[in-house]
């Protein structure tokens, strides 16, 4: 009798405890096979609902940091005769949810499948790069590699998803044995085991996806383990319960404590509901039918204006992963000129800019590093006008302009006490240094129709270089002539787009290596640079991070120098939840949905 | 085929049977030669010999029958729907070989988008046999042969953005639900659209044709999201009185042991019989005298279909799920219903005027028939004809037509997949929902035929 | 005394349009006997048609009654069918008055059987008829009218203009009517159909022994089927008289015209008279004598008053300031 | 078959004149069954004289007039225009000579044009005279056609006109080009008795002035007495009878011809008519077989005993001066008159 009142209590106990969150995603996971999810099947709805719960050796942590996952400690990359290898420990305390321990045989398992399967996918290709990988006990994996891309290696290999070895074995040999081995493994629609405590229940197509914990929380490896950051930048993982405890070397964790996030998970129940137009999932919302829209484009101005009254709604703006920037034809005179390049960003007030014209939606930023991916970004670099009131900035932009030897029919008198109209005569006729009229140089920007904040931006751009006599014609004209003439006929003198970014500056070779020319390459002002093409080749093969990371600092430098993009700032990425829910921290760049973890870390509040 | 009674059945007895009438019914030497094309395509198709068949067998199992009857001198109705069918066969062919080479003159899709990752192009290795598994490499015409084929296999391919799911699968999973939606709320409004539309038309002129008018013309009128919004905003978020969109509550159907799919077919199912019961009940009325008997008849088949189908879902044990399933359809259904019964019921009362006009209506005045007979039975009636056609062609258009409400609805069937599949580029995919679509359309043309020769005596073709 | 079956008197009836009354019936009287035919000439827009449409209270919304009588004789007890509220009204039709409409080709309902089209009006006005007896009823109706009863199970569509128009006729019969009124009952049809079935109706007529009112512009019609005709101009009555007089001694101007602007392909060809200008418009129709403007005999008086509409001999009725002699027209056919 | 050539030219020719239309519409197949609309049909017709095309609807009057003014293509047969087969002219100056008053003038003028550019429409197409002139001769045949005074009605609408005035404006347009040729089908039918003589009047009239010829098609036999020299009586696309109107009004001899006179009412209450001989219903000549096309409805048929179940559709006989009959029995003289 007591055992039953007992188990009648633990049951209204659990009843009570049983806690439910809900999200809303704008359409259908797709798969549920691990091996297309990396593949064909990688859209950000099926990342959002099942990415978080697969093991890789290394990760990041919501400042960029790389930090180990399920490697008890940051490799190294060593040479070894005519071979590059990473010899990774593994932590000895995770387990997979089906209650197996993760091993060497999970990591070993995964790449060698992705290889020899040649299973397809942007998302596996960092699998291929390894020549080998090799189990040199239970808990200690050696890669081997032909090259040393260091970058690539741990930000791409050693970040590839892991799976569940002793459940996808069989399957894997099974598949092996079919006429298209790929497409019948990628065919098959499992749930499969993952590293945490929550898992994918029921799926109703069309309607919802159920994430459902499936490991106690007494049982479960990673119950209670704390992530904690310092304010000095530095960061800890500690397992009171494992035992299991890293701490970054530089810096080093010392001082008072930012945030302490505890691993969960504290609901039982997360329900994926799909909405098909972002407007009903506001409604949503507001009745309180879901807790947080996930969404990884964000709210617009207005929706954000629509929720910001409403009661129990938190809205909150975060920079996102991205920049618009204006680009010079540093091929065409007087782009070719360093100092007019630096007159032109000197004048860019991105204060009155972002805060004054745009009234607060958009976020200054200076450089194609943003300054919340802490790792990369080098606080050290100054731009050009930083901190200097409007008169100041035309004073400073003269002053290059004459440096390089430009001269004026009637030279700009620029009174910089004067806050209001610190142009007392405008420039006008602008000469080069050899004496030759300035051409009037066409400034391309998209029009109001497509993006506002660039159109008026880029009025206010071109009326302050029309101050100093600066001849700035804005043509406001279609994105893809713009897209056209900058990236195809490379036919133009300065253009205003933007550009979406990763975490890791790999962007830098791309936008800025005299290798990657437009129209092949992404190299749009023609910039030539021998000494940055040095750091980013030293970046990508460095020896280890601190000389990555120095090198990305110097290049950071050397563009706010050389400046053939003159960044102007970043679009918030803003999001909205019920305050019945709280998310371990929602400050992050790029949003609370760019950070896959939370499932785990939210909790619910009564 | 292994069973040897079915090998009997299909390869003796059904052909033996077809060629006793033939040659019983045949008059002419040139109906036989009929005969024979239809036998050999029959026999090629069942014995798998390729070379007597032009896309797949079962393509000639749809072309023998009709064939056949070509050796026949049919007259009346069933020339008529012999000759229909053997158009639209024809109009299929030519429709998806249409939508074939249209998304082949597109620019770029979906594999050409996926190619481009720059972390596929970096690898060789993956991006060869990406490449390999799409078949992007194929000329034309393997494409447009394999195309042919896979449709009449019923093999639409496999979709890109769902890769590797099979379109037909997809298409499976997300016709029901449309149809299920749009077939209920295009009955409703048509409904609703009939009666008042000859209403308002026999009132003309009053204020609750001017009302209802003006009414019809904001509904059809309106901008649809928005007036879509509007309806959840009210009933959903400030009344509470159905649920904000999907089709499904997800906490009830956690522990659901089948899926929200095997509901919704049988929902399917039960409409269509419902459907078959009032249909039967007007066959029925039609044979009746008098106005009461009709009606009885009419509500008779219409309260027993709804008994039968309560019983059924009583003892299934997926009622209160269809419940859940039919709390939800209430609000798209209302959107859907105010929005479509205008545009019949300005049809309905524009048809009513002409009807009106009419010297028979005249005739049927003069007759002192009383009024509500007039209107029911002679202008009505009359006037059912065009809407009936709108009707039924427009059933098979809001199959695509969808969109927006499926879009504001989160109600996720073919014309959210078709956007879907467009704007993702998704090839076979889109082929596969448009070819769809238009074999409902052909279909739904032939119904709407069909229907209007048995509805207007005048027609006999 | 002969107790009339149908008495009108001073019948009005407007159609009220945005420009104003249109005044098609404007005071029109007559009465009839049983067997007896009346033909109502005139041209089109004359509201010939209006007056059938009056008198079974068949209007459109926008026509409005304005007075007069239609004194129905139902077994002995004349009733005012103006004055019936629209039930009762419903009774009357068809079982007292029936029609034979203009455009027969549209007057049946084209998706119902014509057998069942005439079956329902006996059902209406007789519920408790059994259908065997009413289809009995139909089938020896169309005996009468000469088509064979199989074509009962026919549909419209199925008719030629001909059939039709007998189908019509039987239709019109179904309720044994005490008046039928024929409006323009073989205009769209050839003329040797037409004379068949005028033939018909006529013996049809005498056998079951009703009062017939033809509608017609065509005099040739009329003059064979009607035994009194009143010529119809611009909503009036202006002449009525028994066919012959009509034909030989027309009194009013109009009536002489008309009569003799109409050619015959028997006889000598006489001269035939034109009436110069054209017909009034019954929206703001002339001061005076409605006729006044076209006639060639209008004095001042005529374009002042309107003539009233009396007997001026036995069974002759006109409106008239200047009633033709003999003389007169002997002049006119002269010239 | 020509009448006292009194040196005046043949102005239209007909000669064996044919069209048959097929009776069903197949997509692919081609037609096996045909409506034989207009079967063999000659006649002539003399400068200034006038031709009446008469029968019930369905005999192919139409059809014979829609072919002469080229509305038509006649499956076959010839016809000629001054001794020159029509299709030999061109368009323009075959319409300057021949020319069409249709039935219904509420559809045969544009309702979106005046009344002066619809009667001028001609010659602007044939390029003739100035503005000046064209509008000259606009209002000189608008106060011809009785439109007075014809500046107020130039710039007027069709809707704006009465159906006679109507029919005057169209029998205006047909006289612009000074035709030699009027085909008029059933111009007085929707017309009403008061306003329908004067039209007829009118076009009598202008008949002498302008020395016109009229084919004119009509049912009714009593206005083709007035309009017309002679009749031709048609019935299922064939002539049965053809003669000068007094003649054939006075001595019928076709059956048909007699049936169609006893059938036609007459405005004289005293006058008794006597009932049409004639049995059956008219048929629409679908594939007809070759015999008489009036056998069916013949009350003589049997006259000759089975002569005229077997014989072919007997030809147009002249059996008094200018009176052609096409029937065995009158030939014969079995029928009496």
């Amino acid at each position: 009798m007591k055992k039953l009142v007992l188990l009648g209590l633990l049951l209204v106990g659990a009843f009570l405890l049983a806690t439910q969150v809900n999200y809303g995603i704008f359409a259908d996971i797709t798969t549920t096979n691990v091996w297309n999810l990396l593949g064909a099947g990688s859209t950000s709805w099926n990342f959002a609902v099942q990415i978080w719960k697969y093991p890789s050796i290394l990760g990041m942590n919501k400042d960029g940091m790389l930090i180990p996952a399920a490697a008890a400690e940051i490799p190294k990359l060593v040479k070894e005769g005519n071979m590059w290898t990473v010899t990774v420990k593994l932590r000895k305390d995770m387990r997979w949810s089906n209650g197996a321990p993760f091993t060497a045989d999970d990591v070993v398992f995964t790449y060698t499948t992705v290889k020899e399967l040649e299973i397809p996918g942007g998302n596996w290709s960092g699998a291929y790069e390894p020549e080998k990988v090799e189990k040199i006990d239970q808990w200690t994996v050696k890669f081997y590699f032909k090259e040393k891309r260091t970058i690539r290696i741990f930000y791409d290999t050693l970040m590839t998803t892991i799976v569940c070895s002793n459940y996808w074995k069989p399957i894997v040999e099974k598949a092996k044995k079919q006429k298209d081995p790929v497409k019948w493994l990628l065919a098959q629609e499992v749930i499969d085991p993952g590293i945490a405590a929550l898992n994918l229940g029921k799926i109703e197509k069309g309607a919802f996806a159920q994430v459902t914990k499936q490991v106690s929380d007494d049982k479960y490896w990673a119950f209670g383990e704390k992530s904690i950051y310092y304010k000095n930048g530095g960061f800890a993982i500690v397992n009171p319960k494992t035992g299991f405890k890293w701490q970054s070397d530089n810096p080093k964790p010392t001082g008072a404590v930012d945030l302490e996030v505890a691993n969960g998970p504290f609901v039982n129940t997360i329900v994926y509901k799909i909405y098909g137009n972002k407007q009903v999932a506001i409604q949503a919302l507001i009745a309180g039918d879901i807790d947080y829209i996930y969404n990884p484009v964000g709210l617009t101005a207005g929706e954000a204006e629509q929720l910001r009254g409403q009661k129990d709604i938190k809205v909150v703006s975060n920079p996102q992963l991205g920049f618009r920037y204006i680009a010079f034809n540093m091929r065409k005179f007087p782009m070719s000129v360093k100092e007019f390049r630096q007159a032109i960003a000197a004048l860019v007030d991105r204060d009155f800019l972002c805060n004054q014209v745009l009234k607060g939606r958009a976020i200054p930023l200076a450089t194609p590093v943003p300054p919340a991916n802490t790792f990369w970004y080098n606080s050290a670099v100054k731009t050009i006008g930083e901190g200097l009131s409007m008169g100041e900035r035309y004073q400073l932009a003269v002053s290059l302009l004459k440096k390089a030897g430009f001269k004026w029919d009637v030279e700009p008198v620029i009174d910089p006490k004067d806050t209001k109209n610190p142009v007392k005569t405008p420039g006008k006729g602008l000469r080069g240094p050899d004496g030759k009229p300035v051409p009037e140089i066409e400034f391309l920007s998209p029009g109001m129709d497509y993006d506002p904040m660039r159109a008026q931006t880029a009025m206010y751009i071109e009326q302050w270089a029309k101050n100093i006599g600066i001849p700035l014609k804005l043509k406001l004209t279609d994105f893809n002539e713009i897209v056209t003439r900058a990236f195809e006929e490379v036919n133009f003198d300065m253009y205003y787009l933007g550009w979406g970014i990763g975490r890791i500056p790999t962007y830098f070779r791309s936008f800025f290596h005299s290798a990657e020319m437009a129209p092949e390459g992404n190299n749009t002002p023609g910039y030539a640079n021998p000494e940055f093409d040095a750091l980013i080749d030293e970046f990508e093969f460095a020896d280890n991070f601190e000389q990555a990371r120095k090198a990305i600092f110097e290049a950071q430098r050397i563009l706010a120098e050389d400046l053939p993009y003159i960044v102007v700032f970043t679009n918030p990425m803003i999001e909205a939840y019920r305050t019945n829910i709280k998310f371990p921290y929602d400050t992050v760049l790029g949003g609370i949905n760019n950070y896959y973890g939370f499932p785990e870390n939210v909790k619910k509040v009564q | 085929m292994t069973n040897p009674v079915l090998i009997f059945v299909f390869a003796g007895l059904l052909p033996a049977v077809g060629v006793v009438y033939a040659i019983y019914k045949g008059k002419a030497p040139q109906n036989y030669i009929f005969l024979a094309i239809s036998l050999a395509l029959y026999y090629g198709a069942l014995t798998n010999f390729r070379y007597l068949y032009l896309f797949s067998p079962r393509f000639n199992y749809i072309l023998a029958p009709i064939i056949y009857f070509y050796g026949f001198n049919l007259s009346g109705l069933s020339k008529f729907i012999r000759n229909r069918l053997a158009q639209i066969v024809l109009l299929l062919v030519i429709y998806v070989t249409v939508v074939f080479f249209i998304f082949l003159a597109m620019p770029g899709d979906y594999t050409t988008k996926f190619l481009q990752d720059p972390k596929i192009r970096q690898n060789p290795e993956v991006y060869e046999r990406m490449k390999q598994l799409f078949g992007v490499d194929d000329p034309w015409y393997v494409k447009y042969y394999k195309h042919m084929k896979n449709f009449f296999n019923l093999e639409l391919g496999i979709s890109f953005s769902e890769y590797p799911k099979r379109v037909e699968e997809i298409i499976a999973e997300r016709l029901p639900r449309t149809l299920f939606l749009f077939l209920a709320s295009s009955v409703l409004s048509f409904l609703l659209g009939f009666d008042l539309g000859k209403r308002i038309a026999w009132k003309r002129g009053g204020l609750t044709d001017k009302m209802a008018t003006f009414v019809g013309i904001v509904f059809w009128t309106i901008f649809t999201p928005f007036y879509m919004l509007i309806l959840i905003w009210l009933f959903a978020v400030t009344l509470r009185l159905f649920p904000l969109s999907g089709f499904i509550t997800p906490t009830k159907w956690f522990d659901a042991p089948f899926s929200a799919q095997a509901v919704f077919i049988r929902l399917l199912l039960t409409e269509l019989f419902m459907l078959v019961m009032w249909i039967i009940g007007i066959v029925v009325a039609g044979r009746l005298k008098t106005i009461r008997a009709k009606r009885t008849a009419i509500w008779g088949f219409v309260i027993g279909g709804a008994i039968i189908a309560f019983v059924y879902w009583a003892a299934n044990g997926m009622g209160t799920y269809a419940l859940d399933i039919v709390h939800h359809l209430a609000l798209p259904v209302i959107a859907l219903v105010t929005l479509h019964f205008a545009g019949d019921m300005l049809v309905m009362r524009d048809t009513m005027l002409e009807v009106i006009k009419e010297d028979y209506i005249t005739t049927a005045r003069a007759k002192g028939l009383p009024d509500k007979v007039i209107r029911d039975k002679h202008a009505a009636r009359t006037a059912l004809l065009p809407l009936m056609t709108s009707f039924v062609i427009g059933l098979a258009s809001t199959v695509s037509g969808g969109v927006i409400t499926e879009t504001m609805f989160s109600w996720k069937g073919m014309g959210l997949t078709l956007l879907e599949a467009t704007t993702a580029q998704d090839t076979p995919l889109a082929i596969g929902c448009l070819v769809f679509t238009g074999v409902l359309v052909l279909l739904a043309h032939l119904v709407a035929d069909i229907l209007y020769a048995f509805l207007d005596p005048r027609i006999r073709y | 005394m002969i107790v009339p079956v149908i008495k009108v008197e001073n019948l009005k009836m407007y159609y009220k349009t945005k420009m104003g009354y249109v005044q098609a019936v404007d005071g029109i009287s007559f009465e009839l006997e049983a067997g007896e035919s009346l033909g109502i000439v005139g041209e089109s827009g004359c509201g010939k048609t209006s007056v059938s449409m009056t008198l079974l209270r068949t209007l459109p919304e926008n026509a409005h009654f304005m007075g007069g009588h239609v004194w129905f004789n139902d077994n002995g007890k004349m009733v005012d069918l103006t004055q019936l509220p629209e039930d009762e009204m419903r009774h009357y039709r068809w079982r007292g008055i029936s029609m034979v409409f203009q455009a027969a080709m549209n007057s049946l309902n084209p998706v119902y059987k014509v057998g069942d089209q005439i079956v329902e009006a006996i059902l209406n006005h007789y519920p408790d008829t059994p259908i065997d007896q009413a289809k009995a009823k139909v089938a020896k109706l169309f005996e009468l009218v000469t088509l064979d009863p199989k074509r009962m199970e026919q549909y419209p569509h199925q008719y030629s203009g001909g059939m039709k128009q007998r189908a019509v006729i039987a239709l019109s019969l179904a309720c044994d009517p005490k008046v039928i009124i024929a409006d323009e009952p073989t205009t769209a049809l050839d003329v040797i159909v037409q004379d068949k079935i005028l033939r018909e109706l006529k013996k049809i007529q005498k056998e079951l022994n009703m009062a017939m009112i033809y509608i017609s512009h065509d005099i040739a019609v009329i003059a064979e089927v009607s035994d009194k005709i009143a010529v119809m101009y611009a909503g009036k009555f202006v002449e009525e008289a028994d066919s012959t007089t009509i034909f030989k001694r027309p009194m009013h101007p109009y009536t002489f015209l008309l009569m003799n602007a109409f050619p015959s392909h028997v006889g000598p060809k006489k001269k035939l008279f034109t009436i110069p200008g054209e017909p009034p418009n019954l929206l703001n129709p002339p001061k005076g004598c409605r006729f006044a403007p076209r006639c060639p005999w209008a004095d001042n008086r005529c374009r002042e008053q309107d003539p009233e509409y009396v007997e001026v001999e036995k069974g002759h009725y006109l409106a008239c300031w200047h009633p033709l002699t003999e003389e007169v027209r002997q002049n006119e056919l002269r010239k | 078959m020509s009448l006292e050539n009194k040196g005046k030219k043949t102005l239209l020719e007909v000669k064996n004149l044919k069209k048959y239309f097929p009776a069903e519409r197949a997509l692919f197949a081609r037609a096996k069954h045909f409506v034989h609309a207009v079967d063999d049909v000659s006649f002539e017709l003399i400068e200034g004289e006038s031709l009446g095309l008469v029968g019930e609807s369905g005999c192919g009057k139409t059809t014979t007039g829609r072919m002469i003014v080229r509305l038509e293509t006649p499956t076959d047969g010839i016809i000629k225009v001054y001794e020159k087969n029509i299709n030999e002219y061109n368009r323009m100056e075959y319409h300057s000579m021949v020319q069409m008053i249709f039935q219904d003038p509420y559809e045969s003028l544009n309702p979106r044009m005046t009344i002066f550019d619809i009667i001028a429409e001609p010659l602007n197409i044939h390029n003739v005279g100035t503005l000046e002139e064209r509008e000259e001769r606009v209002m000189k045949l608008l106060s011809e056609v009785g439109l007075t005074p014809p500046d107020s009605f130039l710039w007027r609408y069709p809707h704006e006109l009465s159906g006679g005035q109507r029919q005057r404006v169209a029998i205006a347009r047909a006289l612009v080009l000074n035709p030699k040729l009027i085909v008029a089908d059933e111009p007085t039918s929707m017309l009403d008795v008061s306003v329908r003589t004067g039209v007829m009047q009118l076009m009598m009239q202008l008949q002498e002035e302008h020395s016109v010829s009229y084919l004119y098609i009509t049912h009714d036999l009593a206005v083709a007495r007035y309009m017309v020299n002679r009749i031709a009586v048609m019935y299922l696309g064939k002539i049965v009878e053809l003669a000068e109107t007094e003649e054939l009004l006075s001595h019928p001899l076709h059956p048909y011809t007699k049936a169609l006179m006893d059938a036609v009412p007459v405005p004289d209450p005293e006058y008794k008519r006597s009932e049409p001989n004639i049995v059956g219903n008219i048929s629409v000549p679908i594939d007809p077989p070759p015999i008489c096309r009036f056998y069916d409805r013949c009350p003589f048929r049997e006259v000759l005993g089975n002569r005229c179940k077997v014989e072919e559709h007997p030809p147009l006989k002249e059996v008094a001066p200018g009176h052609y009959v096409a029937c065995y029995a009158v030939h014969e003289g079995k029928i009496m008159k």
